[in-house]
Parts: C-alpha cells; structure tokens; sequence
C-alpha cells in the first residue's frame, strides 16, 4: 500500500522574510515562560506581602494586645499575659447585650437590604430595557457620592420631630434602634443592589422561559429557578450589608437614640478610653462572627461576587 | 406568497376548518422588533403528529417563529391556534406545548432528576408520583442511572436528552424544538436524529424542529418550511422540496446544486428561464463516448477537482464554454473515478432532470 | 500630689530660641481657625504672620480621642480639658510650661492661674483658654415652673413627664454630674468631690444614672446633634452649654444654673513632651492669650473669654455677661472637670478612689 | 421574562417608588443647603444662598476634598495594581494555599470598619513604627479596596479564558508583550468597574480613616465629621454634599457607557 | 502501535532522518494529565507541504497534540521536531507554526487589520510594512475592505477567514488548526472547506488540521489520523482510512458501516474474524430477483425505514436472523426507492466488498 507523500512540487524551495523567522521575544520572556514559579511568584509576592505585613501583622497584633492590660494612671499598656479582658467580656451582662443587639441590628438591616434589592434589581436586570437599565444603574450608584455623615444626619432631620417623616402622615418611629435600622439599611442599599443585579445578568433568560415553559407561573419560577440561582449574589450583598452594619458606630450615635453598639464599645475603649486591649477583645466579637459566617459562606460562591 | 409550484399548495390551503383541527395553525402572524420585521406574515397548519422541520439560514426568523407559539413573544399581528383554540395572548404556562431550548436550559441548581421532575412539580404532583414518572422519562431517553448528576456533570448529548426528557414527562401534544442538535458533533448528532425520530413516532408527538442543517431536515422530518427573511419560501415534503425547488433560493439552500441562469437555460434546453439540476443527475463520460439522444444533454468539461467521499467522488468541472459544475459520482461497483484533475470529459445529464425554478421573489 | 515619677521630671525650658517655623496644634474644634472654613473665622493667619510659624491643626470629637493622638508625638501644642490634663500629665505626655515666657499669662483671670487641672506639685503643665459650665437646659412648655435643681434629670417623678425626651453628656465624666447631685441631696453617701469617687460612691451614682437611663431619649457629644433636639422637640430637659442654648432659635428653651451647683470645663493650653518646636509652641501660647485673640477664639466657640481684657473685644459686647466671664461667684458653684484617679482628689487616704478607667467601663454599663 | 402586565407594574412601580424614596433624604440636603436655620431643622425658615456663598469660599472645604481625590486616587491606584496581581496569580495558577489567600483579601472588606482602623492604626504607630499621615490612610484604603478589584478582574479572565492569551504567544509574543497588547486591554472595563468601586469605597470611608488619618490629613468625610461639631458649618457641610452629588453623576454616567461600550465589543 | 494494515507502515516508519527533514516529527509524544494520559505515545512525521488530518472522537487527544506542537502545553514525555529542530523545551512565541483556533480567538479591542498585523507588529516591523502586509494577507482570504470592522461585526465565517490571515501573514511553514469550522453552519462549512483547501494549495504550506467530522477528514486531507484515547488508531490516506479500516473502531468511526462480528462471519464468509462492509456496497433487490452467484452474498430481510437523503436513500433493514444492517441507495436513474417499510427484500454484496478487520486493539 503506497504511503502517500505529499507532493513536494517546489514548495519546498519557498522563501520567506528573515524578519518573520527572527526570534522574536527577548530572553527574559522566555524565561518568564519556562519558569512557572517564578512567574507565580511575581505576581503573588507584592499583594501577598501587603496582605500579610499590613493586614495580617495588624490583625495579630490586635489579639496579642487583646491578651494585654493597659495601666489606668499613665494609661501604658501593660505588656503581661491576661485573660482579664475577655473575662469582662463574658462576666458583664451589657457585653453580651450589646453584641446581641448588633447582630439583631444587622440582621435586620440585611433582611431588609436583601428583600428590597431583589425586586430592584429583578426589575433592572429582567424587564427593563437596556436603555433604561443604565439610567436606573446610575440612579442607583448616584447617591453613594452623597457623603456617608450628610445622608445620616438627612436621616436624623427625616425622623425628627414634626420631620419630613411625621410631615408626610407616615409618622416617625424617633430616634432608636429602628431608626439605626432604617437608616443604615438605607445607606447600605446600593452596595446590596449591585451583585444581586450582577447575578441576575447572568441568569440566562432562557431558564426563565423554560420554567415557564414548563408551567410554572411567575411566582413558582422566581422561587424555584430565579431565587436558588440568585444565593451567591444574594450572599455577597448580604456580607456587606451586615459587616458595614456590624462595625457603624456613626449612625447610631446620630440616630440611635441613647443605644450603643459594639463598634462605640471599641471606638470608645479604641480612641477615647484609650484602653486598646479591651478595645481589642471587644473586636474579636465581630471578628469571630464574620470568620465563622465567611468559612459557612465560602462554599457557595459568594465570595466571589463581592 | 405566490409560489407556483405544487407543493405549494399546502401553504396556501388555510382554512378556517383546518385551524380547528390541526394541532399548530398559524393565521397572518408578524412580529416586528423595531424596524425589523422577524416574522412577516406567516400561515401554516402542522398536523398531529407529524415532524414538522423549519430550515433556513440565521436571521430568517425560525425561532421567532417558534417563540410565538410558546408564547414566549407576543404577535404583532395575526393569531396562534392550538388544538382548535386561539392562544394568541395566553401565558406560555397555559399552553400545552414545551419548548426544547437550543442551549437546553438546564437548571443548574437541580439535579437532572428534578429538573425533569420540575414540570410536575409546579402542577402540584406529588414528590412519589412525579419522582416515579421523572424516572420513566429519564429511562425513555435512555439516562436512567444519571438522575442524581447535576447538569454541568454531563456531556452535550446527555444534556440534550435530559431537556428532551423534561419535556416530555409532561406528555405535550406538541413539543418544539430550536436547533436541539446544533451543539453536538457531526457523530452524536447523527445518533441523536435517529433517537428523536424514534421518540417521536413512538410518543406520537408532534414536532415543531428548528435547523439550518439541510440534511437533517430531510432526514428527519415528514414536512419543511423553507424561511427566508421572516416568510415561508416554500412549503413541502423533503421529496418536494429537494426535487421540486421552488426558487432558486430553495435549490441552493438545501442540498447543492448545478443552477442555470436564463440565458444558460436558453441555450441548454431552449427556455428563457432559471433551471437547476442536482449533481448526482450529471454523469461523467470519457469524451464524447456515446452519441446524444435527444433526451440528454451532454457538455464537454475539464475536471477541475476529484474530491474523495468514501460513498462516493465529488467532482467540480467546468465546461468549455466557462460553465461551473458539481457532479456526484456515486459507488457503482467500481472504486475508481472516471475522472481526474486536468482530465477532459463529457458530462451528461437527462432533460428530465433539469427542474424549471420560479423566478425568485 | 499625682504623680510623675521623681525620674521622668520635667524641667521647663528657661528661654527662648529661633522660632522653628511650623507648629502643630490638638484642639476642640472652633479653637485654631485660620479661616479656611470661614474666611470671617480666622486668628491663625494672624498668628503666623507675626511668628512665620506655619499652623498645621487636628481637632478632636473627644477628650478621651485627644488622649490617643496626643500620645503619636506629632502634636507641640494640645487644648486638655480638665478631664485630660491629668492624664496627660500622668503619662508624660506633656512637659513644665515657664509662664514667665508667656508674657500675657498676666491678663489671666487669677482664679483660672494654677488650677488643680494643670498644676501638679506646684509645677505648672500650661496656661488656661476659656471656660464654661454645663448648665440644665429646659424647654419652658414642658414644665409647669422653670425648673432650678438637677432633680429635673435625676428625679424620677421629675423624669417622669419628660420620658424619652431627658438628654445628657455623652461621657463618662458626666457620672461628675449624677456625683454632684448626689453630694448635695444624700449627703449620707459623703461625697466631698465630685472627681473623688470611692466605690460604694460611684455605685450611688451609677444606679442613679442607670434610672435615669429609662428617661433618655438621646446623650450627646456634639453640637448639632442637641441643637437640633431642642430645635425640633425631640429632647426638653438635659445638660448643655451655653453656647447651645444660644444657637437655639426656639424662644421656649432656657438655661439654668441650678442650685446644686455645675460641673464645668476650663481648658488648658498644654506643651507636648515630645515637641520639636518649643518656641513656636511658646508663641502660640502667647498669641492665643492676647486679649483679641482670646476674644475670637472662645466667643467663635461658645465659652467664657480667660481674661478682663479679652471681654474688651468682644465682637458681641454682651458675650462676656451672657457667659459669667470673671463672675468668681459663679465659678464658684462650678466644679471643674478632672480626671480621677485612684487617689482621692478630696483628699481621703482611707480609701482608694475609682479611676477614669472604671468610669469608663461603668459608664459602658449605664448605657446598656 | 414574561411576566404579566400586572407584575411588570408593580415592579416598575416598587423601584421607582424605592429609588424616589432613595432620593428623599437627598432632598432634604438640598433643601437644608438653603435653609437659614444652621441646625438642619424641618420644615425650612426660608431660603438663603448664603450658605453656598460661605461654601464656595470654604479654603478648608477645597482642602478636603482635594486630598479626599488624592487619598481615592493612590489607594485606588494601588489596589488596581494589587489586585490585577492577585487575580492573575488566583485565576491562571493553582497552587497550594490558594483558597485561604482568597479569604485573606476579603477580611478587609468583611470586617467591621472599626476592627480594619484599629488594627491597622495599631499596626502602624506600635509594630511599623511610622507615624499617621495620608500615606497611612492611602494604604488602609487600598487593603480593603484590592478585593474590588481583584473579585472584577478574576471574573473577567475567567470569562476570557486563555485562547486568545495563547493566541498572542502562537503570533510571537512574549509573556509582556502578551500582557500589554491583548490581557490588560481585555481587562479594561473590570478595571473600571473595580477601580470605580474602590475609588467609592476610599472616598466616602470614614472609620478607617478616623483612626488611621494623621495630622493635618482631612479627607473629605473628616472635614464634614469636624465641621458638624463646629457651630455655624452644617449647611456648609450640606453643600458640600449637594454638589459631590451632582458632579458624582458625571463619572458614574461615564463609567456606565465606556463599560457598557466595553462589553459591547466583547 | 500494532496494526497489522499497510496502513500503519507509515506510523511506523520513524527514523531519525525523518525527524530531520519532516516539517514535523513527534516522537513517542506523551500529555499526562493527573490520571489521564490525554496523548499517550505517538509517533507522527507530517511532510513539508502536506495536508494532514486528526480525526476523532471527542477526548481522543487531538487538541492536545495540537497544543503540544503549538507549545502551549509541555510534554511528559516525548520529543516534538519542527523542520529538523527539537523544540520540545520552546515556548510557543518561539515556534514557527501557527495556530488557528476553534473559537478563532480574534483580539476584540481590535481592529481585523490590526488583528491581522499583530504577529508583525510584536516582531516590530513597521507600521507602514505591516499595513501593506496584513492587507495582502486579507486580500489572500478575499475580506479585502473589511479591515476597519471589528471582529464582532464580522460573520462566522468571516472571522475564520480572519484568523487564517492573521495565521498566513507569517508566512509560517505549518499552519496548526483545530475545528476551524466547527462553529460554523452547514452551509458556510462546506464553502470554507473548499477555500482551505485551495489556500492550502496556493500557500503551500503545511496544514495540520483537527476534526471530529469524518466527512471533513475524507474530503480533505492528504493523509488522515484517526485517534482513540491519546492513540493513533490508524494512519493513511482518505481512501485507505475508508476502504481498509484497519479495526472495527476506525470502520465504526470513520462513515457509517455494517459490522460482522466473528460468529457472522464464519456464517456468512466462513471466516472466524471480524468483517466490514459499507452501506452503498449493498444492493436491495425483490426477494430472490437473481440467482446467487460465487462471488455474491444473499440475504433476506426486511425493510425498518427507509430515509430520504436528497442524494439517495438511507435504508434500515433486519434480516431473517436478526441482523441489522443498513444500505445506501443512491441516485442511479430513478426517483423511488425499491424498499418500502415493511417489504420484504433481499439484500446483495460482493464477497469482495467486504473487508477483514484487525482484532479491536
Ligand atoms: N428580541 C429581539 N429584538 C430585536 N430583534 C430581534 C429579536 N429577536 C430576533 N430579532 C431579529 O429578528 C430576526 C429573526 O431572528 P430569529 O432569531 O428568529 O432568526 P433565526 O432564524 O432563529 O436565526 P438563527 O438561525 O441564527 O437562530 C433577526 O433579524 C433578528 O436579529
Ligand atoms: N488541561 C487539562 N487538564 C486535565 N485534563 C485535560 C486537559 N486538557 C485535556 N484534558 C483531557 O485530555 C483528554 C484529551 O483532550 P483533548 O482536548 O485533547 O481531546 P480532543 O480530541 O481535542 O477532544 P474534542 O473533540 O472534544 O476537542 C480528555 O480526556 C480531556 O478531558
Ligand atoms: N460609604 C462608606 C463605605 C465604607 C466601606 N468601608 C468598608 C471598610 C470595611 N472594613
Ligand atoms: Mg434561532
Ligand atoms: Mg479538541
């Protein structure tokens, strides 16, 4: 059986250009090619090392300090081992009712952060035109530039007395702990919004149709398709939302009424009292919390949407 | 609409009588995006049970064609009849016909079994009943074992026979189906025409089956729509479609084949008008081997190409006098080509197979 | 005495040099304004016209916050509260001021010079700014007969009509206040000063802080936060200060000084012990002791003027009245803030004082 | 998707009703900017610009923002750099470790404001040894922006995938070269989007900065916080506020199209 | 490797000359990845000029030979020559082979000109030059005026003409493609399968070319591999692949087939060992129409289906005795087709018809 050969009718007398056949990348690339380590290592080694030297010694720092005491006249920390800070935290009753209270707070304003955002973004991501979809994106994104403070102290002015609120026949719940969560749920919205929406742009329309297709009514395919498709976006927003709510200590001091929260106990301890390993211990409430939420969340994807 | 060939008889044979009893009767429907008019007056009834293809080239408006039905798009102008009822406004979920999607529109947060199940699931059917069923219907398309994967642990066949599977557990009179096949490889998709067509003879479902693939439609289907920019072009069995092309249109889009202009036509067969002929009509001759009946026409070419088929050799020529052909040489017994690149020959091919084309719309 | 330890002494500096050219100043805001803020606001650019010492500043919220940042060094020049000034001292954060470079330290009312708040041991730790107390205010419409005692926030039945409407000193130095209080109508607790807490004391007071607790609607640490208050109705009674109650647009707001007496605050230009610019911090200290400058800076911010002089220059000629600048029979209802500390300022030995630490944390506690 | 016209209604009808109650409060901004009463009361005394006089001339105002721009601009800056790093590393190598590196540039953005500034203020005054200063504040934004941006450039590369990175290389490009022409311009609206979440973050961040902020540094949110404790300056600080939200409309509405037209071209 | 057809002689025939002068020569090629041995040791010399084919299932290995030529990915094991260099250990930007991906991968910030010219312009010729050049090159791929369009204003096909130019402007001497038109539709592929081929021609450059579709294979390429899990199951030119598939798999795969397992055999042919004969070699006759002759195998059936082809007819038959066999009837003068469902038939082959396969390996 003839094993055939290609003809090789002078093609292979072809001439090329020299500068095609020139090596063209410089020897560094190559080397960059051949060694996958030290490409790895070049792109990890400066985040890494800030990560690290920055946040991590930070961090570490602040719960070597948590187990040290700080002396009340020449208020110097006091650099010997002590579980004292920690036993405050559990011996007092108000430790355990503040974090109770902050976590309540930040639920709430999650919840509701997260059953506003979903019909929004629904809304934005699903039925609106594309056109009308960037308006309401900038509509969205438009009053974070609104600083922080001005829109908590418009929230102070909205409650008040004979306020906007009041004004309006909707009455005013006052200054408390629903106003801390009216307000923060309200400043938080937007950081909510955006990857709920960013998660329903990538549901593709198509699965929607096809759970119509297959009978289900709107209801039945927001719950059984949209909702399921939606947890890491959902997630994601609520991470911020519930974090940002945890560590505010602005808002309830402007809006909250005579209620303290965690992050005044460790602003108070932190930058007034000046007791930094209190304040320290203080902060591993919320530090465990979030670790233990994060580590819980991580599988699902969320963290990537952030 | 003015086609004057036979099959398209069946395009224009709409009455009302016939949207009472068909399962899918289509009556004037349009559908206009802004300018563009997707799908610009269409009428069609498709019978029970048949396999019904709409073939055409992208953009030509099949899947808006086939949205209007599901009720995923809302008509412009005309109606939808179903099984006798005019479901031009309802619901997609109040209309019993179930879409199979071209990207399969799997759930990807459920299981293949519940994805199945899914149909019965928001019918309220309860979780024994609708898991024993689901099951069925995986063991009908031949994916029993899978039912716990997820989605995205299967391969694009096993895909497409899970939204297949999803459909029909839900025993639709109509299932339409946009390009099912247009994922997978030339292999599996083969095998996959086979199963489909056995499915759908033995559930006794009507088919409504998107492609571009020429060759699939005929395959497969008992009628074709041929589209072509928002209208039906011609209307008919795969027979009448590749042997009786309505338009030039028609006879290039599906199958190859050997057209004639006019003027050609004028000088070939003495008619001033467009005629087509298929390449597996031409025969290839040494020079003038035979004398000329006058039934036959007979062309001297130069073979320009002999490409290896296995069934077969496609050979492209052209003729002394500038004239571009395609002639099929099937397996006869004998392995060889007659012809060969640069080899001068004589082409024949019957008068009767030359087939006159309407003047194109 | 309140002791630095023998070692870490300070001696203050015995003349002056070169100025450095650039001085940095901790203060309550309102205290260094060199117009940037309001360009009719500005007493600054004087200064480093005459100086060519160049004023860089950082206000505080707190005086426990002005603690922390005094402590990074980068400040010459610090305005202390009397709850900060010991504290300051305490840690060696502030270093022996020579008055006698300080030439306009003379002006100086005599009863702010060497106060208990800034002296330690006959050594001086700075020269005073303006001062002020923390009067009740009311709001006329709630009460039947303008209110004269604190019984107004303290007393239950008081409270009780004012129920989520009663404010008060966001502080743990406010727990003074409940203190003096206290002093005057359960003289059985013994409390001598209200600074000089000793346990069963402070607890006295934190109960009685923990009730009143129910009655608040809102404490406050700024301005605005009770200017707006009073403006809108939100709260009727609580602590304030004079210069709240002058910003109030509402004519049914008052102002008291009530029978019991006031705590107060006079604050202290400090010299840091870090400073690397002495003598532009000299002249600073000066400078804002000039009768106009002084004039500016403490009417700009509400409080009593240090010296006869400032209240010549005045822009409002009424300020000096309306704020008792001088009034030494005023001051003398008036307890000025201080920092407690383990030792008994009143002088007990007997018994070991509560510090501002527990302060703090019983405060935590008030708050719930 | 098809929903009914009913349920389209209510939809529009709850976000625009949502979004008009978003905008109440910046109403009331407005409307305080011309209220005479300095303590931002309700309902207005009247309307005065004399507070837009007084802003217009506010040096420290000017300040403020400037080194707001400046802080948002080098954090910004930095975590782009980072975290463009950081996603290549995480999205085009495995390697061991991977997943905890992943958490770790999240923490900062996941723990509470006050924890991330007393850590890093304590960080930097007891364990650095450097004092505060805008630098401090730059570097304590940008460790809690990087995720930003690293979470917007992994999502791209995975969407991008490697093809045309291969492609590139098979036409004769180096690893740099390859980066330059063809990654970093496939990047560009995850840059955009990132940077324009990070550069957000920096510019309205008060905790952090509260602690980390050395002297003479006033951001933007510090100003406000200081001039909301001084009398007379709270119309001020309403503005203030008033105009950042009417020139915040000009990137956020760039940044939308140039993104959009970037993902168009995808 | 041990086939036993002549075939294989080439897949065999290694040595160090060929290595030399071949445009590319792998040698005992391995890709592990983790568990699975993706190429699992091949031995391949691709000629200066050649037009070669990968043919084979999805997984079998193809891309990633592709990619070890390429040099995106490096060898296990193994040695991969270019023109008589190893360069086994180069990064791809060193190679002189170029690639045309399945996806094209076309840069979309930028323009198709610029696409073009970016292989120049990372060699750093001039603007100027490099214009000139990328637009002949476009002009080479007839998309002459479409230089200022972006790559996502560009059809399918068009796109794929892009990436060829921005391939060929190199002027490289092999020219790596895999499924270059698997995105396409039927239509478009079979036009681009001719222009590749010319190009090819024209160009003279070596084309390594991935496929899973047989039909492609056949049609193109001067020499065919067919691939199974990281193998090369046989090696050989269209007609070889075709009519002496070396095992079952590669007759299985490559066309469709009737195969004979070794019971059947023995029966029909009275040899004990797998056979093969392709379906346009059976004849369907009336039952027991003609005589049997020495030469010629008979058997009864009956007709399962009969599918219109355009072209022909597919038929499915199933003997007396169980057998499945399927046959091609092709246009030979007649429209209808002799077998009807359910007609009881004879179906007809030469015993020389039918080939011998290798033991499946
Ligand atoms: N939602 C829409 N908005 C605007 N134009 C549309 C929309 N859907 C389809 N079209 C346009 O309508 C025409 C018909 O599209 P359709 O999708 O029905 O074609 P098709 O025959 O299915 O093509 P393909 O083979 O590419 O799937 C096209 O010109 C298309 O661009
Ligand atoms: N990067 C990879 N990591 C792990 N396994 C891989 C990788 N690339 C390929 N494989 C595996 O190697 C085998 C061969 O893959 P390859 O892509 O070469 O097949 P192919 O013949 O090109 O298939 P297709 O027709 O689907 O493109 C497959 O089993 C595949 O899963
Ligand atoms: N609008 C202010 C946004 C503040 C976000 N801060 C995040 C820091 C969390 N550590
Ligand atoms: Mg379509
Ligand atoms: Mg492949």
């Amino acid at each position: 059986m003839a094993t055939s050969t290609p003809a090789a009718d002078g093609r292979t007398g072809r001439t090329t250009d020299p500068a095609l056949r020139a090596p063209v990348a410089r020897p560094g690339s190559r080397l960059l090619h051949r060694l996958v380590w030290l490409r790895l290592g070049l792109l990890l080694s400066a985040p890494l090392a800030w990560m690290l030297l920055i946040y991590v010694v930070a961090l570490a720092a602040l719960l070597i300090t948590s187990l040290w005491s700080v002396d009340s006249l020449s208020s110097e920390i006091d650099r010997t081992w002590t579980l004292d800070n920690f036993r405050t935290l559990v011996e007092n009753q108000v430790y355990r009712d503040v974090t109770v209270r902050t976590i309540g707070v930040a639920l709430a304003v999650t919840v509701i952060d997260v059953a506003i955002a979903l019909p929004i973004a629904f809304y934005m991501a699903k039925v609106a035109s594309p056109r009308l979809r960037r308006m309401l994106v900038v509509a969205v994104l438009t009053p974070l530039w609104a600083s922080y403070l001005v829109k908590v102290f418009a929230w102070r002015v909205v409650l008040s007395e004979g306020g906007p609120a009041e004004w309006s026949g909707l009455g005013s719940p006052g200054y408390g702990l629903t106003a801390v969560v009216i307000t923060q749920a309200y400043i938080w919205l937007p950081y909510v919004i955006l990857p709920v929406f960013a998660a329903l742009e990538r549901v593709p329309d198509s699965l929607l149709e096809a759970a119509g297709d297959l009978g289900a009514n709107s209801g039945m395919v927001l719950r059984s398709v949209v909702l399921p498709l939606l947890v890491p976006g959902i997630l994601a927003g609520g991470i911020f939302a519930f974090s940002l709510t945890m560590g505010d200590y602005i808002t309830v001091n402007i809006v909250g009424g005579a209620n303290q929260m965690l992050g005044n106990l460790v602003f108070v301890n932190a930058g007034a009292a000046n007791n930094l390993p209190l304040a320290a211990a203080i902060a591993m409430i919320p530090i465990v919390v979030m670790v233990v939420l994060l580590a819980a969340i991580r599988r699902t994807g969320a963290l990537e949407n952030l | 609409m003015s086609l004057p060939t036979g099959a398209d008889a069946s395009t224009v044979a709409t009455s009302g009588d016939a949207a009472a009893t068909a399962a899918i009767s289509l009556r004037g429907l349009r559908k206009q995006f802004g300018d563009v008019a997707a799908v610009d007056g269409v009428d069609l009834d498709i019978a029970d049970g048949e396999f019904f293809s709409m073939l055409g080239p992208s953009g030509s408006g099949k899947t808006t064609v086939l949205r209007l039905i599901a009720g995923f798009e809302t008509a412009t102008a005309g109606t939808v009849w179903l099984g006798g009822t005019d479901v031009t406004r309802a619901a997609p979920f109040e209309r019993d016909v179930h879409t199979v999607f071209q990207d399969y529109a799997l759930f990807p947060h459920m299981s293949v079994l519940d994805n199945v199940a899914y149909g019965l699931r928001v019918r309220g059917i309860g979780r024994k009943d609708r898991r024993g069923r689901a099951e069925q219907a995986l063991d009908t398309v031949r994916l029993g074992q899978l039912g716990g994967r997820r989605p995205h642990q299967l391969s694009g066949g096993q895909r497409q026979r899970v939204a297949l599977a999803r459909a029909i557990v839900l025993e639709p009179r109509v299932l339409l189906l946009d390009e099912p096949l247009g994922a997978l490889d030339l292999k599996l998709r083969e095998q996959m025409q086979v199963e489909l067509k056995q499915l759908q003879r033995d559930l006794g479902i009507t088919f409504v089956f998107v492609t571009h693939d020429q060759e699939e439609a005929l395959t497969l289907s008992d009628r074709i729509a041929v589209f072509d920019a928002g209208r039906i072009q011609q209307l008919g069995t795969p027979r009448e479609i590749y042997e009786t092309p309505g338009s030039a249109y028609v006879a290039g889009f599906v199958g190859t084949t050997n057209l004639f202009d006019a003027a050609t036509s004028q000088r070939l067969l003495g008619v001033r008008a467009e005629h087509a002929v298929r390449p597996e009509r031409l025969r290839i001759t040494p020079t003038s081997a035979e004398p000329t009946t006058a039934d036959e026409i007979r062309l001297d070419a130069v073979v320009v190409e002999t490409i290896y088929l296995g069934t077969g050799n496609r050979v492209h020529l052209r003729t002394d006098d500038g004239l571009e052909l395609v002639a099929l040489e099937q397996y006869t017994g004998s392995l060889d080509s007659a012809a060969h690149r640069g080899d001068a020959v004589t082409v024949r091919f019957a008068r009767a197979d030359v087939v006159p084309l309407a003047a194109a719309p | 005495g309140c002791g630095s330890d023998e070692d870490k002494e300070t001696d203050a500096v015995e003349e002056l040099g070169e100025m450095e050219g650039q001085v940095s100043i901790l203060a309550w805001p309102g205290y260094v304004e060199d117009g940037s803020n309001d360009p009719k606001v500005d007493w600054v650019t004087a200064f480093e016209k005459d100086t060519g010492c160049e004023v860089t500043s950082k206000v505080y919220g707190t005086s426990d916050e002005a603690l922390n940042l005094a402590k990074t060094g980068d400040y010459d020049v610090i305005a202390a509260s009397g709850d900060l000034s010991l504290r300051l001292i305490a840690s060696d954060e502030a270093q022996e001021v020579n008055t006698d470079l300080v030439p306009n330290y003379e002006n100086v009312f005599d009863f702010l010079k060497d106060s208990e708040w800034n002296t330690v041991d006959g050594v001086n730790y700075g020269v005073p700014h303006g001062y002020g107390a923390n009067l009740l205010m009311y709001n006329e419409k709630n009460f039947d007969s303008a209110p004269t005692s604190w019984g107004a926030v303290f007393d239950t039945e008081e409270l009780e009509r004012n129920k989520g409407k009663v404010t008060a000193y966001d502080s743990p130095i406010y727990i003074a206040d409940a203190a003096l209080y206290l002093m005057k109508t359960q003289p059985d607790l013994g409390i001598e000063n209200p600074y000089a807490l000793d346990e069963e004391q402070l607890d006295a007071a934190v109960a009685l802080l923990k009730e009143q607790r129910k009655y608040v609607g809102e404490y406050w640490s700024d301005y605005l936060k009770e200017i707006q208050a009073f403006e809108t109705g939100d709260s009727v009674v609580g602590t304030t200060w004079q210069v709240i109650k002058n910003n109030i647009k509402n004519a049914d707001v008052q102002v008291t000084l009530p029978t019991e007496g006031a705590t107060a605050w006079n604050d202290t230009w400090m010299l840091s012990s870090q400073s690397e610019n002495p003598n532009c911090a000299y002249a600073w200290m000066d400078y804002i002791l000039t009768p106009k400058a002084n004039a500016q800076a403490t009417e700009y911010f509400g409080e009593a003027p240090n010296s006869p002089a400032a209240c010549e220059e005045t822009a409002d000629p009424n300020h000096c009245e309306t704020f008792h600048a001088g009034d030494e029979e005023y001051a003398e209802q008036l307890w000025f803030w201080r920092t407690p500390i383990k030792e008994c300022l009143d002088g007990r030995t007997d018994v070991e004082c509560t510090d501002y630490a527990q302060w703090t944390q019983a405060w935590t506690e008030i708050k719930g | 998707m098809n929903l009914s016209r009913t349920a389209r209604r209510m939809l529009a009808g709850l976000t625009f009703g949502v979004l008009a109650l978003i905008y109440v409060p910046l109403l009331v901004v407005v409307a305080n900017s011309v209220n005479p009463s300095q303590s931002m009361t309700w309902p207005l005394d009247g309307v005065t610009f004399e507070w837009w006089r007084r802003a217009a001339d506010s040096v420290g105002a000017r300040d403020a923002l400037v080194t707001s721009l400046q802080v948002a601009a080098a954090a910004t800056a930095i975590a782009l750099l980072l975290g463009t790093l950081l996603a290549l590393a995480l999205q085009r190598y495995s390697f061991f470790g991977k997943h905890s590196v992943n958490l770790l540039v999240i923490l900062p953005i996941a723990l509470p404001g006050v924890v991330t500034g007393i850590a890093l203020s304590n960080g930097f005054r007891t364990i650095l040894g450097v004092d505060l200063s805008i630098w401090t504040i730059i570097i304590a934004h940008a460790t809690f922006c990087i995720v930003t941006v690293s979470n917007n450039v992994q999502a791209r590369l995975r969407r991008m995938g490697t093809s045309l990175e291969e492609a590139s290389a098979d036409l004769g490009a180096g690893v740099l070269t390859t980066f330059r022409l063809v990654t970093l311009p496939q990047m560009r609206s995850a840059l955009l989007a990132g940077g324009m979440l990070a550069f957000a973050l920096s510019f309205d961040e008060i905790i952090v900065t509260t602690f980390t902020a050395g002297n003479g540094a006033n951001t933007l949110p510090i100003w406000i916080l200081n001039n909301m404790f001084r009398p007379n300056q709270a119309p001020v600080v309403n503005v203030v506020a008033v105009v950042l939200i009417i020139f915040s409309t000009i990137p956020v509405w760039l940044a939308q199209r140039l993104s959009s037209d970037v993902e168009a071209v995808r």
